[in-house]
């Protein structure tokens, strides 16, 4: 256990309470919904697997891009100085600044049918509206700026020497960064990844913009409320909980097991 | 093997210098050591040679850092297999080999942050060791061990040098293991301002700065001791040398001054009077500060009781002719 | 004078009326502070059904969203007070703007190769369901067997389907090149338009029984299957029963209905209200 | 300059050359939005500038609750090892997961005029719909989870040995925290705060719900869309940016700038 | 101060010592060291006297880790005035006249990351001396200086601990450290073994594993002794004592053993046979390894060359029976 100046030298009893109310706060309207949930008449509506279906795959797709683009970008602004690199900071909080339904109508103009990019793409056969590659790309933009910005932090505190000890044994640079730089990043790097999974499988207002179709969980949420009303909403609440929760906790899991059993006292 | 090394930053260092066999890098806190196996390792922009273009990941060294810098995340045990390639049983042999040979082979499983200093230590260096590399690079290999233990290390390490022939260049402060050297190489003033073997380097310092390194306690200007004692032949000539040239320092280890009860004499030997001014035990010996022409420092090897030596007390200071050395003052 | 403001929840298609002109006047006229809330009115309807959301007053468009209300006992009345049309707006950069301007018929520079029509979802939005009624009527009115489907394709033909927002919008920005949909909207937004005749643009209440009621398609929701039928294009307001200033809530309703409300609602393109009080 | 290993090892083409190109593509919507924004005829609407007053009053008050309450809660789940823990992470999640709408819907359920809770406050004068209140309420749901799990993360990686060596030099544990663990973690705290920020600012959904008044600028963007079309939005998204992208870029200056101008290499 | 605690983990310990002016803790590398001062600083769990019942804020002491761990996001001097209270200016003075005592005094605006390792060293140091504490607990404080920064900073250390009445415990491998102490106590075995001033100590270790911590290298079975040599009476009585209780064992060091042609006649001493079966030099001397009844180590005063001594040789081993120690064998 490896433990720091607050558990060591005061009584518990503040902060283990200032904790547990912040934590009790954040859950509250959960608990009460699991409370308030009519389990007995409990059903899914017709289209809502279709709905986590799509909502998952898709996501899976958006992360796994979300990865490779983010990651390098990432690790630069983690150890390259340069001029502007504030600069470049503050356009990377840009997207994650963008209320979501203007961040979606700026993806609208750009990557809409008569746009440059939009018209581009449909003629190499992309369409970037109301499709899965549509529904792809407003995930992208939802979620890679947590990723990349929990990422950047990761890298940075990483200890450069160790790297550089792994050079001196004679890996490349990237198996370096494959066995000392991301191993050592895991746990910042696992918090971007399920920041950005529940950002991506949560984005509501982009994705209502740019793609209504196909429709995941959040817009499904919407229409069944239209529909149906609130009753319709409490299953599929449940699977989405059900669905999106296990992959950050593993995240979290295995990124902490992955730490070696260390000082046992 | 000869290195021959330009660096620029943190601090300026012109390395010049012969690694054979088991050669010893000493030099004050401060110095330079560090920055130069880094340089060597591709870790620093320098230039020179050898290895000077290639990147750190091409160069057939082996680098024990100062501080250890372990892999927290992984065993011991892979910590030291990390440079290996191959089946995961071949390399868990060999790291285990080499463990066994640092007295560590129990603690393979166990995580680096539950190791003691002299532990981590050994892993690193065990760590280093295990791509057989062209040249060692170490970074005080044995700072954090106790004598038996290191000892123990010392005689593998060497062992191992021997065995395959591959050079070492050994940062550290550790007058025993610059004993054990087949050469020494001292750093100072941003250059390597001597090398040599131990014996010689040990008792020939080249300069003020080397002699204080190595334990010379007492280096004093030259024309200060000229002006209080007499001087034997042997070194009057080199001084006048000097005293067209740059200046010189004598160079006198503390146990080399005899002290005397004031108005004894003495025969064959230079002398002059001080006053004692401090004097501290030091295990079986006692350290004796003097106050006089010049500070002075000297070491009588029994307890300070057999003698009675009072601070205050105005004594006779001798040393044999032989025991002085001509050092250079500056650089 | 109130201490919580008089809250209005209405059909988000009324947006500029309400927020700039009905709400303020009757704020001012009445010292009351107005807010308005624009949604989606089923959405609306839910949430004022489920106590998720409080409101005073509520207008909902077409008569749907205000039985949900009725049938719970929520609204005991709700009478008329504005209606509108089903219009046809394009987009004034689109390369079709002309073709709309001139005179080729409407339905024709519909069924155009590579022309975007845009409409928002038949499942949850009444307009939705409105547009595919019109496009049915003009099938006979016109008669132009297939039209409907042609210009239409599947009932939830996601090529078409946007949320409104996002419809109006790429309708501005010529990504889209023409909707159906409120006129008394699209005039608010400033767009080109082309009236409709009565006997496709759901205004004219005498037609209902015998003429509009011939377009009718089925929708199924949570395994059900409905029929939609048309609806007068009509807009109601209620005094909820929660209310918390059931008094002035009363007389926002009168004012909406009262001589003012309805210059203001005829100024901005809505037509005169048409029908009986639900009930 | 603490250079890594892919700085030192490689040829820095490939690095630099991926790390801009993802760069570029998060940035491309916004350099498109400038570019069509129609900058002469830029004026902003009626309301606009209350509604920038009303998020960022409110969004400070919002960030100051997350501070306060969130920063025991995450310094305990860095330090604290105990049964359950994962449950915890969980936990803190859910809000981060649940869809913005349906997030809405449950504090409407919870906090509604109806609800237990919101009814016993109102009856204590205090309306938990539609009030400023509620606007802060809505914020910290949707931006303490963000804030938590990055401090939480900035925590574990400050190494205990220092805290417990800020012990012994005779400081209580709050001043540590305050001299030691806090400036160890700021980069992440920054990081943490600055993701609260701009969260808070853009949330949308939950706000729609449980606090469509007052209008902070994502609300009154769709009413200005909604009543205006397109044109209307162009002034306050650009509003919005320049006024809340100025904190988190100083948080990001301030934070590395503290950082001890070190190696000079 | 006398000190007694009991710690349970990582290790177990029991730890029962004095600590009078400048307390040297000798043991092997992962006897506990560590674990024993960061169990006093209140680091560790542990029950015992003083201070176990006060949080680690509340005890007087000052502490420096193994490891330095200086804080990285203060500079050299904020670093050293951490522990103060007051006004700034106040707190850099008194950080500088620290810095100075340990010859750092041109660092002070540095960042910690930018010091070599012997400079982190010194600040650590200077830090853990700033608020003038009842006990002071350092972790091998020296074992990054040079001889001559060390014999700097120990003076000073030595000059505070003296002024201000500071007991210090300070553990290290550094046996020049050691023999200035005025108390060794030797941790071996979970325990402290032997505590006494460090000329007794050094001279009469008290078992096989404080012997080959303070450099005997040759610590054998006394039975095996026994039975390849004459022993002294001297010993033969505390052997006899042995037999009836506890083994034994003989510690002797490298350089007391003299090396004799074969055939060659001693006088007075105890003497067996032996092969040479590995030389090595040593600065100035030349360490052999010797094969017989038992391994042997012994250190030649002169360099290999002078005796020629050969390798598969046999030699006569012979030692003085006053440079044998009697030794417990197991703790
Ligand atoms: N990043 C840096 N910026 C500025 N100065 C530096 C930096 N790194 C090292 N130095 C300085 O360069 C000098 C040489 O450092 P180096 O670590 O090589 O010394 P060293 O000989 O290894 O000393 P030690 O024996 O104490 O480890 C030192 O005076 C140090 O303060
Ligand atoms: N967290 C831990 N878990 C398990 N074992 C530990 C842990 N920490 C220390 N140890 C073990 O406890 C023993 C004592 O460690 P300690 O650091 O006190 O040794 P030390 O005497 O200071 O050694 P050194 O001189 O090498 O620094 C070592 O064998 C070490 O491996
Ligand atoms: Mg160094
Ligand atoms: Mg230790």
């Amino acid at each position: 256990m490896r433990r720091g100046a607050l558990l060591i030298g005061m009584r518990r009893g503040a902060l283990n309470l200032g904790a547990i109310g912040a934590l009790s706060f954040l859950v509250l309207p959960f608990a009460f919904f699991a409370w308030a949930t009519p389990w007995g008449r409990l059903h899914a509506v017709a289209g809502d697997f279709d709905a986590v279906r799509v909502s998952v795959v898709y996501t899976l797709a958006a992360l796994a891009l979300i990865v490779i683009g983010g990651t390098p970008l990432a690790y630069w602004m983690a150890r390259r100085e340069f001029r502007g690199k504030t600069v470049c900071e503050g356009l990377v909080l840009l997207p994650l600044l963008t209320p979501p339904l203007a961040m979606g109508l700026l993806l609208a103009l750009l990557y809409g049918p008569h746009s440059m990019v939009g018209a581009t793409a449909a003629r190499l056969g992309l369409e970037l509206t109301n499709t899965p590659t549509a529904f792809v790309l407003a995930q992208v933009y939802a979620a890679a700026p947590y990723y990349v910005i929990a990422a950047r932090a990761a890298f940075e505190s990483v200890d450069p020497e160790l790297e550089q000890i792994a050079l001196t044994l004679g890996k490349t640079p990237w198996q370096v960064f494959r066995l000392v730089t991301a191993p050592l990043a895991r746990l910042g790097l696992a918090v971007g990844l399920a920041m950005a999974w529940v950002r991506a499988l949560g984005e509501f207002g982009i994705v209502l913009v740019i793609a209504y179709f196909p429709q995941g969980i959040p817009v499904k949420l919407w229409v069944n409320l239209q529909d149906l009303g609130l009753d319709a909403i409490y299953p599929l609440l449940w699977i989405f909980f059900l669905v999106a929760l296990p992959l950050p906790l593993l995240l979290g899991i295995v990124s902490r097991s992955y730490v070696m059993r260390t000082e046992t006292v | 093997m000869q290195i021959d090394y330009l660096i620029e930053a943190p601090v300026r260092l012109t390395a010049r210098l012969r690694v054979e066999g088991f050669t010893v890098l000493l030099g004050a806190s401060g110095a330079g050591k560090t920055t130069l196996l880094k340089a060597l390792a591709g870790l620093l922009p320098a230039t020179g040679t050898p290895y000077a273009q290639l990147a750190p990941q091409e160069r057939p060294i082996g680098y024990l850092p100062q501080g250890c810098a372990l892999f927290p995340h992984l065993s011991v045990w892979r910590n030291v297999a990390f440079g290996l390639r191959g089946r995961r049983r071949a390399r868990r042999a060999r790291a285990l080999e080499l463990l066994e040979r640092v007295a560590l082979g129990a603690l393979a499983d166990r995580a680096p942050q539950t190791l003691s200093g002299g532990q981590m230590q050994r892993v690193a260096l065990a760590r280093a060791l295990v791509r057989n590399p062209a040249l060692l690079l170490l970074d005080e290999p044995t700072n954090a061990l106790d004598r038996a233990t290191r000892a123990h290390v010392i005689g593998e390490l060497r062992a191992l040098i021997d065995q395959f022939g591959i050079p070492a260049l050994v940062a550290t402060h550790d007058t025993y293991l610059a004993a054990l050297a087949d050469s020494v190489a001292v750093l100072a003033d941003g250059r390597v301002a001597q090398q040599g073997p131990p014996d010689e380097v040990f008792d020939r310092p080249a300069t003020r700065a080397i002699a204080q390194l190595i334990g010379f306690e007492n280096v004093v200007r030259a024309d200060l001791v000229e002006r209080a004692a007499r001087l034997p032949e042997s070194l009057k000539s080199p001084l006048d040398a000097g005293a067209a040239g740059r200046e010189l320092g004598i160079a006198i280890r503390a146990h080399d001054l005899q002290l005397m009860r004031n108005g004894a004499a003495i025969e064959g030997a230079i002398a002059l009077s001080a006053t004692i001014k401090e004097t501290r035990r030091e295990g079986l010996a006692t350290r004796i500060f003097l106050d006089g022409p010049m500070a002075l420092e000297a070491l009588s090897p029994s307890p300070c009781g057999d003698r009675g030596w009072q601070i205050g007390e105005r004594v006779r200071v001798a040393v044999a002719p032989d025991r002085m050395r001509l050092v250079a003052w500056d650089g | 004078r109130a201490a919580t403001p008089l809250r209005v929840a209405y059909a988000g298609s009324m947006g500029t009326v309400m927020d700039q002109q009905l709400g303020p006047a009757f704020a001012k006229a009445n010292g009351v502070e107005f807010q308005g809330i624009g949604q989606a009115a089923y959405a609306l309807a839910h949430l004022l059904e489920s106590k998720q959301m409080q409101a005073d007053v509520f207008v909902s468009v077409t008569s749907g969203p205000m039985r949900i209300l009725l049938k719970d006992g929520l609204v005991r009345e709700a009478p008329p007070v504005a209606g509108t049309q089903m219009a046809l707006a394009y987009s004034p950069q689109s390369r079709f703007a002309k073709s709309f301007a001139g005179k080729q018929a409407w339905y024709e520079v519909l069924e155009s190769p590579g022309l975007r029509f845009g409409r928002t979802d038949p499942a949850t939005d009444p307009q939705g369901r409105n547009v595919i009624f019109t496009l049915m009527l003009a099938e006979r009115y016109y008669h132009a067997p297939g039209l409907a489907e042609k210009i239409l394709g599947p009932l939830r033909n996601s090529a078409q389907l946007f949320a409104e927002p996002s419809l109006l919008t790429r309708l501005e920005a010529g990504q889209i090149d023409a909707t159906v949909g409120y006129l008394s909207a699209i005039k608010s937004e400033h767009l080109p338009f082309v009236e409709l005749p009565p006997e496709i643009n759901l205004s004219n209440p005498a037609d209902f029984d015998a003429w509009y009621s011939k377009a009718s398609f089925t929708l199924s929701a949570d395994g059900k299957t409905t029929t939609a039928r048309p609806e007068p294009l009509v807009f109601y307001a209620a005094v909820l029963a929660n209310a918390a200033h059931p008094e002035m809530a009363r007389k926002f309703v009168r004012y909406l209905a009262g001589p003012e409300g309805q210059r203001i609602l005829r100024e901005s393109g809505y037509d005169p209200p048409v029908g009986p009080t639900l009930r």
